[in-house]
């Protein structure tokens, strides 16, 4: 992993979802094998560059995914996760369903990129249910991919549209994984989650003193 | 057993039992039997479990027959769709039963089924509310759920390409379950594109190997 | 199966290795996917009629192996569960050992055919281990075959060299696996483990009562 | 990680740590990684598990690496053979270990430890003296036995084939244990046939994908 132990602030204001996307491209490290969760974390590879080497996966089982299929070129055999076409790229695999979860669980994947409804202090990840007693239940491959990959980052607005955090003491959605993510992107600030606790690395148009405010959650910042 | 070639769909699910659990391959519309589907729509079979990654979309195929209140349970990983409104229907009104399963644990789950394994201890869903009253342990540091096999009656696949032995091989991302469904139930029908003399298919490149399939139907294609 | 549901006596000696292959090869049904261990069994394939459409598996990771290899045909890369160089026929298929293993155990084969030391009355099969205390151990894939198939049949002499009786109230010599094997084929008579007990339903040159009187176990005589 | 092309067997098993445990391929000489055995024994490392179908064969390869008192410990489902003299005499004056597995289980450890599965119930070895003090359950009115995955440090197989990214296709029954066993070491190190670039390889046909796949090596072709 890239390390991001220092401290870096941005005067500018809170970062939009395709700058948040960007900045998870870099911290991924040249030839990874990475899966992209449906929802904004697709939109990482949008940002990696040309020589990157990193290969993508798509659980329904392949290896080395292309950019989505343009118009002369969808093919309905060929989609993601999604169930968007993609295309495939010089080199790659397709497996079974149960190889490709195997390759998951296995730990092969060195990043997962997800989105999240809330993310605990101790990286318990809630992103499958909302929690409302009506709502059908439907889980995918959320609870696979968040137990299985060496590193999982996730992707997230900090606050809700209504203004509550989203990184919280415990998770009060329904769960997806206890204590299984790395670490967390938002608009505002970049947050590891480290045995000693969490830790900032990065803020943008927000201070260390509006953040410790906003949050229920004890912060450690990194060395400016 | 030898493989049967099938001179169309209503042939290739005859005798497909009231009660079965029918497990239905494809991701999205990739690998989806559709001809297998219908039939089944046609053949008539009822208070079926039905196993797949989705519950059904718009009114066709798998929603068609719950829609006919022909399925008793689903066990799928994503039954809520923008398109689900016949499952949603059916689930609010408390006329189907729904497991969700995490999508590995589906896959792994009947491969098990299929490998003779008679329950593993797996990571995934531990501390969720998908793991609930299920049995834990701990191993080398690490919570794990006990999961138990699915195994089906039957499996609807889509495959690319037969050999009239039953050998099959897939395309792209419509192998998706199709490979693990053949191994998990004991009638395994296949529609493919194509059906192929023996032997013009590589041995190499085989990904579920004859022994695995017991009918073999040649989809229509599309007009 | 084909039904040995009727008595056979013949008149004439005990069979030769050949003559109990060929017995076996008669009741394996067309089209049937088996396994021959390695040894004795292994000849039952000179007994397959040309059109009987069986497809023989070989644990090391092939269906629709052929006969083995002439001279001019030695591929080292092909070869059966005994190491002998083989050929492939059309329609054959490779897989890699959790799959070949996964097939046997998750019951997909029709007929496994094995040695033994000892077969019990209940059908515990003892073939891999003499129980000598300065024996190495070395099961291979004795014991996958033995749980796997949908019918494991027994090929064997029916007394060691020295007399004793193989088939037995209870193997004395380390399991194999439990209650595992369904037909025995000896030189002097063809035998079912049944629920009911044992069943003869053929010999070969020994009377009933002969053959009761030299084994320890009870026997069933189906109707002449 | 992105796959390393190695000038030879020796830069390929650099780096092995004594006390490691060393997956190693190959069902008799199918698919033995004969150059990567002999660099191994070049490279020095000691006090050795080495898992593998059997336990060495006359005096070259892992016969050789464990008459040099290499090897700690043997896991293996068949380690006694016609010319297996060199572990034989090793054993019997009790200097190395031996752990006999069916090989369906070595097999389904390796492929445990692969796919992240904490331990599972098997059916082979019930009532065996092989499943004594295993923990053992009922499910569904058949005995089972609780057996553990099998990981290695280090896989050393041999396939027929990589691209430059490192995906891998095997040959005929060579295939045996590689598929597995790259899935069940943190270091998979390959010796191939062939190198050819990255594209030149059917993604329908890729069976050990490039992501399991750590170093290649081409081996050196027989004189």
């Amino acid at each position: 992993m890239n390390p991001t132990s220092h401290f870096a602030h941005s005067e500018r204001g809170p970062l939009d979802k395709h700058e948040i996307a960007a900045l998870v491209a870099r911290d991924i490290p040249r030839g990874a094998y990475v899966n992209l969760g449906i929802g904004r974390p697709t939109l990482v590879a949008d940002h990696l560059p040309a020589d990157s080497g990193v290969v993508l996966h798509t659980e329904n089982g392949m290896l080395n995914m292309g950019p989505a299929a343009k118009d002369g070129e969808i093919d309905p055999d060929l989609i993601n996760a999604g169930k968007i076409p993609v295309t495939e790229l010089p080199g790659a695999a397709y497996f079974h369903h149960a190889d490709s979860f195997a390759m998951m669980r296995g730990g092969h994947l060195d990043v997962c990129v997800l989105g999240a409804f809330q993310v605990s202090a101790e990286g318990d990840l809630a992103n499958w249910h909302t929690g409302a007693p009506d709502a059908i239940p439907a889980v995918g491959g959320a609870m696979d991919l968040a137990v299985g990959a060496k590193k999982v980052f996730v992707m997230m607005t900090l606050f809700t549209k209504t203004g509550a955090p989203k990184l919280v003491p415990r998770c009060t959605y329904p769960l997806t994984g206890l204590a299984c993510v790395d670490r967390v992107y938002t608009d505002v600030a970049v947050f590891d989650i480290t045995p000693r606790g969490v830790s900032v690395s990065r803020t943008f148009g927000i201070t260390h003193e509006e953040l410790a405010e906003q949050l229920q959650v004890p912060l450690l910042f990194a060395r400016t | 057993m030898t493989t049967q070639l099938c001179a169309d769909a209503d042939e290739a699910v005859a005798g497909i039992e009231d009660g079965s659990t029918v497990l239905v391959g494809g991701f999205g519309m990739a690998g989806m039997p559709v001809d297998l589907i219908d039939a089944l729509i046609r053949q008539g079979a009822r208070d079926l479990t039905v196993v797949s990654n989705n519950a059904g979309n718009g009114d066709t195929g798998l929603a068609a027959l719950l829609a006919k209140g022909r399925v008793r349970k689903v066990i799928c990983s994503f039954p809520r769709q923008a398109d689900s409104w016949v499952f949603d229907g059916l689930y609010r009104a408390g006329r189907i039963e729904l497991e969700v399963v995490p999508q590995g644990n589906l896959a792994e789950r009947m491969r098990a089924a299929g490998a003779g394994i008679g329950a593993f201890y797996c990571p995934t869903g531990v501390g969720t509310p998908l793991a609930e009253g299920k049995e834990t342990r701990e191993i080398d540091g690490r919570t794990y759920v006990l999961e138990y096999p699915i195994k089906g009656d039957v499996a609807l696949i889509g495959a690319q390409r037969a050999d009239r032995m039953g050998n099959l091989v897939y395309r792209k991302t419509a192998r998706n379950f199709g490979p693990v469904m053949a191994t998990a139930a004991t009638t395994v029908i296949a529609q493919v594109r194509d059906i192929v003399e023996t032997g013009m298919i590589d041995p190499e490149t085989v990904v579920t190997p004859s022994i695995y399939v017991d009918r073999v139907v040649r989809e229509v294609p599309a007009a």
